[in-house]
């Protein structure tokens, strides 16, 4: 009974982090804050697969989550690494840190 | 069955393969590996259709682990077109680009360099998204398809970066990030999908979902995600400065194809996998966003002053068309119909689409600048791209001679069949505003000029045959029924009525 | 520069109903999402069972690997792919070097000096266990890969420079290295008439191990290049951060 | 002349179609060739085929040429035959008399061009046996008119050329209506099944009313009489002459094809005709003998004779078993008139031409006057016997009454030609040379027809009827009406009360349609223009580019720029609107609003069924 | 797949590849394009005379490939085909043969020649159609390449007319194909069927046809000009004189009466749309048009202004013909189908040859202008007098069938409608002819004779006088079979079999 209410638990967390996610992407104009935003999207995801891998047969974890995560992560690290080099790439060209039209 | 399934890895492998070694021998030898890898998949790709066409879908099994556990990878009549369509597209804008980026007019030495530095990247990016889309067309997987869809973004986003200026730039970080949003989104639902029923193939999620409110979350989320990805109305703020801001061959391959895999996608999934309660009730939602994608696409298409800007507001309308496919094949009955346009619909207008972002290119190449008001002399001087940009706007307004026109033809027999009338007055509606913008445009090719010859910079040969032998094939498509035989191998409408005759 | 900055600072100063009104639409959303786990159930088709009888003939012990480099080995290709991409388009960006990551060596403190000489060594050698322990226990070519590109960096922000920079195609090979050992792998298993990855019989362990030693090298490079986008330069960008 | 002759003359259909052909194939020549001494050959040439046709071919005889127009077919009945006689010796002489009237005229050559198509339609109507080849050569006929009626292209000429042509058109339609209404439910065109065709037809009376008023039109029936005064005094001589002389009768001949005489009785149609006919006999005096150029003066005794000639048709329309005698009479009458008009139109133009010495004069005058009795059907004279035959006409249809009035018709005939003699006889041409020729020989010639021809067509007895014209009745009316011309003229000299009787202008009614029509043209331009313009310019974009008229320019200008104005303000506001609305798409923030609210959306509705 | 099979299909592609190789020519070789021209349109003109002989002895010519299921472009000459193809075939030569005198020295021949010839062979096609589906192709094929034309010379003037034609056409086309589809899902695909496809059918669906039937006239309706949506017609008089010559009097215009003959006598055959009571409305929307079409002519300044309000109601007497029930009106309808397509191109002729060598574009400053051009300005006469239904014309031969076939309907309002339509044609013909004719020229400028003694150049003239004899012939010789009047009627014959 305990691994199910453990496995809602995390669930629930990995949405509220999801959600804390989007807020940030679409609240926040400066460009890394929305970067970041998304990182934190994606490990609300990571958390929730994770949460999945928790079996509740027996004790051993089902491999395929985590597999899946850590392609996730790869994907998510080499999409940051290029959104901030293009950020920095901004802001040598015209010396903004946010997007021209983003009012905030 | 036959014997060897291995068409379908090397239609996948060629281009990686390509990719590194146009990367390894350095950006002057690119356009030729280019050409050559181009070759093979053509080869490839016509076994592959030739084989799909004599024994049906053709499948394999990666790795050798049956299906749960391995990835599967699935080539039906959709596929092989979608592949073809890929091809041609392709082909025809890497000889483009050899025209375009062989500039010799650039007298300036720092022109000259950032120039081929532009040019060096371009070839090795475009191989990686040819890869990304053949393995997004033939994977089984919906994990899989994740992956794929990711290399499509990057692939398109650090080809719009090519283009170097700070507006470029911007688009392209926007594009970043509203993908990345589509991809958590989508990848959300996987991961609920997974939780639920344990499985990533699509065969076995097929049998598996059945309405409960869990996967109701999840087909939302995917389909949200995927909506974001094929920039439908509300979502599509990212494609017109990202498709405009680009270097011309980008942007055709852009507004062509990459916009045409998360479409695919959502077809994939959308009559395989989700169960048809939810799709009926979603499919009308999703039809009004179409709808008003038409509208408003061609209504601000019609506003523009500058040209490349116009046709990227144009493919945002067009992408409607496609959208109106879920409505319409709501009803199991009638879905052939809407299904064989919708398609018809997708290779037309990514030919269509593509001859004119490269007419746009050419008349850039020209006089240096696309506002509409001072295109005076210009469509004088290039008549071979004026007839070529006119043929393409053939098929965006679904003339007759054109595929658009097939397709719009099916569309709106399933609308009036299946008692939607609605769509069919969009669909008509849609065609007239798409002729005003492209009249307005067509008007400067007849307008009466004091100069005789506008002093222009020669445009090569190529850049000038490439978009009218497009515009021809999307011409071509309209007659020829081959397409339809195709889509029928696979089509997820088993029993469904075609329009025999009644006699 | 300065002053564009400084315009974006006040902007954020106005009270607006905006983040509010997001916070609320982010909060329904996930309340739909969060309702809608209760009726979780037991998953029909449970695969960490195959999984488990599968693992003998995958060649290593821990299910994880075996899962990303022989049950869904494509998808690890696909996922490498992305990697070399990214490198790719960072390097397209040419983006002129930030002068925070470049300090002229006397700002360097001494015991920064003498750290990096203890550490890079033991780093190196904690990624080459890492490599290898990955087929029994948790690890593998990625964190081997990502400890010894931090290691790199360690070198590259106490200013020594990485002998690889002159030959330039080394470069160039190195960065595809792990990707092209894949392909070919790949190429290799379906040239041989089996499906595309499938390990000939008594091969899959080492096959997966000169993967995996491959794609750490590889992966190194990459993140360093990714990271500090200084590393790996082609003649033209220099030529042009010269002018 | 033995018959068989005759018979194989007009037996094949050659002869036929030369009768009409040959004017139109002497048209091109007349056209090209400078009109050189031969020229006085054309016409005679011209009018010989139907001359000799008129005299040879036997009543009765048809024929069909089925490939021209729908089939036409061609013949001669009693009273063709003599209208054909008359009709072609008219053109002959009209035609020599033209070819030296007009010798000095720079436009002869065109004048003879529309003189010979007239001849060829006039002939062409009179042959005509079905409809739609009488309605052929009816237009051509009235077309060519048009050309001759305008020839000398002064103001009066334009004028009247105008009122002629528009009249004309009219006609034409209304006779076009007709005819199809009738042709609607008639299997063969030709005209016996055509009269028995209308009587059998719902609308009847409507046929009857189109085609008396289309003909009436050319036969100067009362209210659509207005362009004969008009047109007769402006034509050259001979011109007016054939007009007045064969022309007129297309009218009469097209009623005696198409109303059907002698199939039903119409007492109201017959009654209304007699009417007209009188009303029109004394209206044409009343208004004739005021006038003061004698052509006008003619043009109005026309207008009175062709009363006679309705008065007839009214009786053939009542009394339907009266038609053969109907008939006759209107047969002679036709003959008796034409002739004797023309010979006095001609007669005008050689005493115009010069007065000659004092015999010469007193010949010519006696040459004039002998027409003028035999118009006023003084005793012995053709005329006589024309009123002769209709008065017994009305005599057996029970219309004595009718007698009467008829008698005192001629007496206002008589009165009217000692207007017109008095009128030669003031302003007769000044100088003391003899008239040319040319002139009076054709003149001499139609004089002697005048007196014969009629007499030709009587079939028997010839001398009793001779001797009947000199009977009591027939002689009181012309006997009074000299006496009267007398009494005038001597008591009217003393009181000189001649030249101030009040003028009314030539033309008559014309005074009060012109200007109607005039302003409704104009207003035409103006206001129903503006009406039909104004939705369909709106429609297409742009207000108000009609017709050149002045007053309405700057209103229209202002429209227009209002109007594009408008457009281009509506274009701008779209395109601010659809700008702005991009921008809050664009900008990150926004957009992401709406994403997530489209995701709930997407919930809730999902999650509902 | 014998040669028989192949040639409606060849008629359609001489004229095409005329038109685009003429496009690849350069534009100084003038000859070549010429001779490519000529020889385009002649063989042409042969090929659809030997199908007139060959469809006169039975033999039936038919291309057929299937587009989409059930779908497919069918080309048949049946006898209404050969009528219409004939006309133009014959009057593309002679247009032809005027466009080169016409456009001597302008800019942009090649384009010009081009869409020519592409115009005409969607003409072709429009006429070869034999169902729905390829009529509709042609149908916006033919908007689309007559577009260039209209908007030739390029001025801003020019380019007005071409958006409004667009728009007017284009929301025709629309709503025609709405109409088509919505027939096609009620009674799945069919072909024309000589005596009306839709009697197999039954009627289950009254309403729906009727509201089809309308919507169909409605979109072919833009292409003949009926009231509401002519507008499009005198604006596009801007286009030079061969195209709005050979739009006006046989292209564009055609089309859409042969549209609206095609949709009555070979979708819905007489006795069904009789039956609907369709027709009336029909005749009463062509008498409007006939009326209103000659008022607003009344009142024009502008000559081709003139001729194209009056090809607005000459062509609605087609519409009207065909709304009248009887074989006779029929005939009517059909044969005015060619002599108003022979006479308006002469007229039309006239005024591109008094604008092009005297400058002459407005009815006041014709004055004498008939001593100054007499060929053109007899055939103006002769043309214009058929116009108004003078006899021997070809004019009078139609509104004959016409007001016979009426009173057989005992519809005599129509009558009424011929005769007021007359008369009005005689107030706006009239006037120009007197004035030409008998009004002197005033300003005393030198007579300037152009080359030699013909007043213009020989390709000018030439083509006027021929079409101008052929009205004349036409309405002489109408009882033989060989004219239209018996081609009309075989026709005739065939649609009222049963």
């Amino acid at each position: 009974m305990e691994t199910m209410s453990l496995k809602i638990f995390y669930s629930l967390t990995s949405i509220a982090l999801f959600g804390i996610g989007m807020y940030a992407l679409f609240a926040y104009a400066h460009l890394l804050r929305k970067i970041l935003a998304v990182n934190i999207m994606f490990t609300g995801i990571s958390l929730f697969l994770v949460a999945t891998a928790q079996r509740s047969s027996d004790s051993n974890l089902d491999p395929i989550p985590l597999a899946l995560v850590i392609t996730g992560i790869v994907v998510l690290v080499s999409a940051t690494a290029f959104a901030i080099m293009m950020v920095c790439k901004l802001c040598e060209k015209t010396g903004m840190t946010q997007l021209p039209d983003e009012d905030r | 069955m036959d014997e060897t399934t291995v068409l379908i890895v090397w239609v996948i492998l060629l281009p990686f393969v390509g990719a590194m070694v146009a990367f390894i021998l350095g950006p002057r030898k690119a356009p030729i590996v280019t050409i050559i890898t181009s070759y093979c998949i053509i080869s490839v790709v016509a076994a592959l259709t030739w084989q799909v066409w004599k024994y049906g879908p053709q499948r394999h099994d990666v790795g050798g682990w049956v299906a749960p556990l391995g990835i599967a990878l699935y080539a039906d009549g959709l596929t092989v077109l979608m592949l073809i369509m890929s091809i041609v597209v392709g082909t025809l804008v890497s000889v483009y680009a050899l025209g375009y980026f062989t500039d010799s007019s650039i007298s300036s030495e720092t022109g000259k360099a950032n120039h081929r530095s532009k040019s060096s990247f371009f070839w090795v990016l475009w191989l990686f998204l040819w890869a990304a889309l053949n393995a997004l067309f033939l994977s089984q997987d919906i994990f899989n398809i994740y992956i794929t869809l990711e290399l499509l973004t990057l692939a398109a986003v650090a080809l719009i970066t090519l283009e170097g200026e700070s507006e470029a730039i911007t688009a392209a970080i926007r594009y970043l990030l509203t993908s990345l949003v589509g991809a958590a989104l989508f990848l959300f639902g996987v991961a609920i999908l997974y939780a639920n029923f344990g499985t990533l193939e699509l065969e076995g999620l097929g049998e598996l979902v059945q309405t409960g409110s869990l996967s109701v979350v999840a087909i939302a989320l995917i389909t949200m995600g995927l909506l974001l990805k094929t920039a439908l109305f509300p979502m599509h703020f990212w494609l017109p400065p990202a498709h405009s801001n680009a270097l011309t061959p980008v942007s055709s391959l852009l507004s062509a194809l990459v916009i045409k895999g998360s479409f695919y996608v959502l077809l994939r999934l959308w009559f395989q996998v989700f169960p048809l309660e939810v799709t009926m009730v979603a499919g009308h939602l999703i039809g009004c966003l179409a709808a008003a994608a038409i509208l408003w696409g061609s209504l601000a298409a019609m506003c523009q002053k500058r040209l490349k800007i116009l046709v990227a507001y144009s493919t945002v309308a067009q992408v409607g068309y496609l959208f109106l496919l879920f409505p319409l094949a709501a009803k199991e009955t009638h879905g052939l119909g809407a299904w064989n346009g919708a398609i018809y619909q997708t290779i037309s207008h990514a030919c269509a689409k593509a001859a004119m972002f490269m007419v746009v290119g050419n008349i850039i190449r020209a006089i240096g600048h696309d506002r509409i008001k001072d295109m005076k002399g210009v469509c004088q001087q290039l008549p071979v791209s004026m007839f070529a940009f006119a043929l393409a706007g053939l098929t965006i307004m679904g003339m007759p001679p054109s595929g658009g026109f097939a397709a719009k033809w099916m569309l709106i027999t399933t609308s009036i069949q299946s008692g939607q009338w609605w769509w069919a007055v969009i669909l008509l509606a849609g065609g007239l505003l798409a002729a005003g913008y492209i009249f307005s445009v067509l008007k400067y090719a007849f307008i009466k000029t004091e100069i005789v010859n506008v002093p222009l910079r020669p445009v090569p040969r190529c850049m000038e045959w490439a978009p009218l032998i497009l515009s021809l094939l999307a011409l071509l498509i309209g007659f020829t029924p081959m397409p339809l035989d195709l889509l029928r191998i696979g089509n997820p409408f088993p029993d469904a009525v075609t329009m025999e005759v009644v006699k | 520069m300065e002053k564009q900055i400084r315009v974006n600072q006040e902007k954020q100063k106005g009270f607006k109903i905006k983040p509010l009104f997001l916070a609320l639409l982010c909060l329904t959303m996930g309340v739909c999402i969060g309702l809608s786990l209760q009726t979780t159930q037991v998953q029909p088709v449970d695969l960490a069972v195959i999984v488990q009888n599968e693992l003998h003939n995958s060649g290593v012990t821990n299910p994880v690997t075996a899962v990303l480099l022989n049950f869904r080995s494509y998808d690890t290709l696909l996922e490498v792919g992305v990697l070399v991409l990214a490198a790719f388009s960072v390097i397209s960006l040419r983006t002129v070097q930030l002068p925070r990551l470049e300090p002229d060596k006397d700002h360097i403190g001494s015991v920064q000096k003498c750290l990096v000489l203890l550490l890079t060594p033991v780093m190196i050698v904690i990624g080459g266990y890492l490599l290898w322990v990955g087929s029994e226990s948790p690890g593998g070519a990625f964190q081997a890969g990502s400890v010894i590109a931090a290691a790199l960096l360690l070198l590259l922000l106490s200013g020594y420079q990485l002998p690889l920079q002159h030959p330039k195609w080394l470069l160039r090979i190195l960065l595809t290295f792990g990707f092209c050992v894949f392909l070919s792998v790949a190429m290799g298993t379906v040239l041989m008439g089996r499906s595309l990855i499938e390990y000939p019989s008594g091969w899959s362990g080492i096959l997966i191990l000169i993967i995996e030693a491959t794609l750490t090298i590889s992966i190194a490079l990459i993140l360093v290049a990714v990271v500090s986008g200084r590393v790996i330069e082609n003649t033209e960008c220099r030529r042009q951060n010269a002018e | 002349m033995n018959t068989d002759f005759m018979n194989i003359v007009a037996g094949h259909d050659v002869t036929w179609l030369m009768a009409i052909a040959m004017p139109l194939i002497m048209v091109p020549i007349v056209l090209k060739v400078r009109l050189g001494s031969f020229g006085v050959l054309i016409v005679p040439i011209a009018a010989a085929p139907s001359f000799i046709l008129s005299i040879c071919a036997a009543p009765g005889l048809e024929v069909y040429i089925s490939w021209l127009l729908l089939g036409m077919r061609f013949g001669i009945d009693e009273t063709s035959g003599a209208f054909l006689l008359f009709t072609s010796i008219l053109w002959t002489v009209s035609g020599v008399y033209a070819r030296c009237y007009l010798f000095s005229d720079k436009d002869i050559n065109r004048f003879f061009a529309f003189f010979l198509v007239a001849m060829a339609g006039n002939f062409g109507l009179i042959l005509a046996q079905e409809m739609v080849s009488f309605y052929l050569f009816f237009t051509t006929m009235s077309f060519a008119a048009f050309g001759l009626i305008i020839h000398d292209a002064s103001s009066k000429a334009r004028r009247a050329g105008k009122v002629y042509i528009a009249l004309v058109v009219v006609g034409e339609v209304l006779m076009v209506a007709g005819i199809l209404l009738i042709a609607g439910n008639v299997e063969s065109f030709a005209f016996n099944d055509v009269r028995s065709g209308i009587v059998a037809s719902p609308n009847c009376n409507i046929i009857i009313g189109l085609l008396f008023a289309g003909f009436g039109v050319k036969a100067g029936v009362l209210p659509l009489h207005i362009w004969l005064p008009v047109a007769h005094p402006v034509a050259p001589t001979p011109a007016s002459a054939v007009l007045s002389g064969a022309m007129i009768k297309a009218g009469l001949i097209g009623w005696m094809r198409f109303l059907p005489l002698g199939e039903i009785a119409l007492p109201w149609w017959g009654i209304l005709c007699v009417i007209i006919g009188l009303a029109a006999a004394f209206y044409g005096v009343f208004v004739g003998l005021v006038q003061r150029n004698p052509k006008t003066v003619l043009a109005y005794s026309s207008i009175s004779q062709m009363g006679f000639m309705t008065v007839a048709i009214g009786v053939g329309l009542a009394v339907p078993d009266a038609v053969p005698l109907v008939m006759t009479a209107i047969m002679f009458y036709a003959i008796h008139h034409s002739l004797a008009k023309g010979a006095l139109f001609l007669g005008v133009g050689v005493l115009k031409d010069a007065g000659g010495t004092g015999f010469q004069r007193l010949l010519l005058f006696a040459g004039l006057l002998f027409p003028a009795l035999s118009l006023s059907c003084a005793p012995l004279t053709s005329g006589a016997l024309a009123k002769l035959t209709l008065k017994n006409l009305l005599y057996t249809t029970t219309m004595p009454w009718l007698a009467v009035f008829i008698s005192l018709a001629s007496v206002g005939t008589t009165l009217i030609m000692g207007r017109f003699l008095y009128l030669m006889w003031k302003n007769a041409g000044k100088t003391k040379s003899s008239p040319r020729f040319g002139l009076w020989l054709p003149w001499t010639l139609l004089l002697i027809c005048v007196i014969f021809v009629t007499w030709l067509y009587v079939p028997d007895k010839r001398l009793s009827l001779l001797m009947k014209t000199v009977s009591l009745n027939a002689l009181w009316p012309v006997a009074t009406g000299t006496f009267l011309v007398w009494a005038v003229l001597q008591w009217g000299n003393k009181m000189s009360v001649i030249n101030k009787i009040p003028q009314i202008p030539s033309g008559d009614l014309l005074v009060f349609f012109e200007p109607i029509v005039q302003r409704l043209r104009g207003d035409w331009k103006t206001n129903i223009g503006l009406v039909f313009s104004w939705p369909q310019n709106v429609l297409a974009g742009r207000l108000g580019s009609k017709g050149n008229n002045f007053v309405h320019k700057e209103k229209m200008e202002w429209m227009k720029r209002w109007h594009s104005a408008l457009n281009c303000f509506i274009f701008k506001q779209v395109s601010t609107f659809v700008g702005k609305v991009e921008m809050q798409f664009i900008c990150l923030s926004n957009a992401g609003m709406l994403i997530i609210i489209l995701v709930i959306i997407f919930f809730f509705l999902l999650t509902i069924p | 797949m014998n040669l028989e099979s192949y040639f409606p299909l060849l008629v359609l592609l001489t004229s095409l590849l005329t038109g685009i190789s003429i496009f690849f020519l350069d534009e100084k070789r003038s000859a070549l394009r010429i001779l490519l021209n000529i020889s385009g349109s002649a063989a042409m003109f042969a090929f659809v005379i030997f199908m007139l002989w060959g469809v006169f002895h039975g033999h039936n010519y038919e291309t057929r490939w299937s587009l989409l299921p059930g779908i497919n472009i069918a080309l048949r000459a049946d006898s209404m085909a050969i009528l219409f193809a004939t006309l133009s075939a014959f009057l593309w030569l002679i247009t032809s043969i005027y466009a080169i005198g016409y456009l001597e020295i302008t800019p942009h021949r090649n384009r010009f020649f081009g869409f020519f010839s592409l115009s005409v062979s969607a003409t072709m096609g429009i006429a070869l159609a034999n169902n729905l589906f390829t009529f509709f192709i042609f149908y916006e094929i033919l908007t689309l390449t007559t577009y260039p034309l209209v908007v030739h010379q390029g001025t801003e003037k020019a380019l007005r007319a071409g958006r409004i034609y667009i728009m007017y056409t284009f929301c025709g086309g629309a709503v025609l194909l709405i109409g088509i589809v919505w027939l096609y899902t009620l009674t799945g695909p069919f072909d024309f069927v000589e005596g009306g496809a839709l009697r197999r059918f039954g009627e289950e669906r009254r309403v729906a046809l009727v509201v089809i039937f309308f919507l169909m006239i409605l979109g072919v309706g833009v292409k003949s000009a009926l009231v509401p949506l002519h507008g499009w017609l005198p604006t596009a008089m801007i286009a030079p004189a061969p195209v709005s010559a050979l739009l006006h009097a046989v292209a564009v215009v055609k089309a859409g009466a042969f549209g609206i003959v095609r949709i009555v006598y070979d979708v819905y055959g007489i006795r069904f749309a009789e039956e609907l009571n369709v027709l009336g409305p029909l005749a009463v929307l062509a008498s409007v048009t006939i009326i209103y079409g000659s008022c607003r002519a009344l009142y024009q300044v502008n000559l081709k202004r003139l001729l194209a309000f009056s090809t607005i109601s000459q062509v609605s007497y087609i519409a009207l013909g065909v709304a009248i029930v009887g074989p006779l009106a029929t005939t009517g309808g059909l044969v005015h189908l060619i002599h108003q397509g022979i006479m308006k191109i002469t007229l039309f002729f006239c005024a591109g040859n008094l604008s092009k060598t005297l400058h002459i574009h407005d009815i006041n400053q014709m004055n004498g202008v008939a001593w100054r051009m007499p060929l053109t300005m007899t055939a103006f006469t002769i043309t214009s007098l058929g116009m108004i239904g003078v006899p021997p014309l070809a004019g009078f031969v139609t509104k004959w069938y016409l007001g016979i076939g009426a009173v057989q309907a005992n519809q005599q309002w129509v009558i009424a409608v011929l005769a007021v339509s007359s008369l009005l044609n005689a107030i706006y013909f009239l006037p120009i002819i007197y004035v030409s004719w008998f009004k002197k020229y005033e300003e005393n400028q030198p007579e300037e004779h152009i080359s030699g003694k013909l007043e213009t150049r020989w390709t000018l003239l030439l083509p006027p006088l021929i079409t101008a004899f052929l009205s004349l012939a036409a309405g002489l010789l109408a009882a033989s079979n060989l004219s239209p009047l018996g081609w009309a009627k075989l026709i005739v014959r065939r649609e009222y079999l049963p």
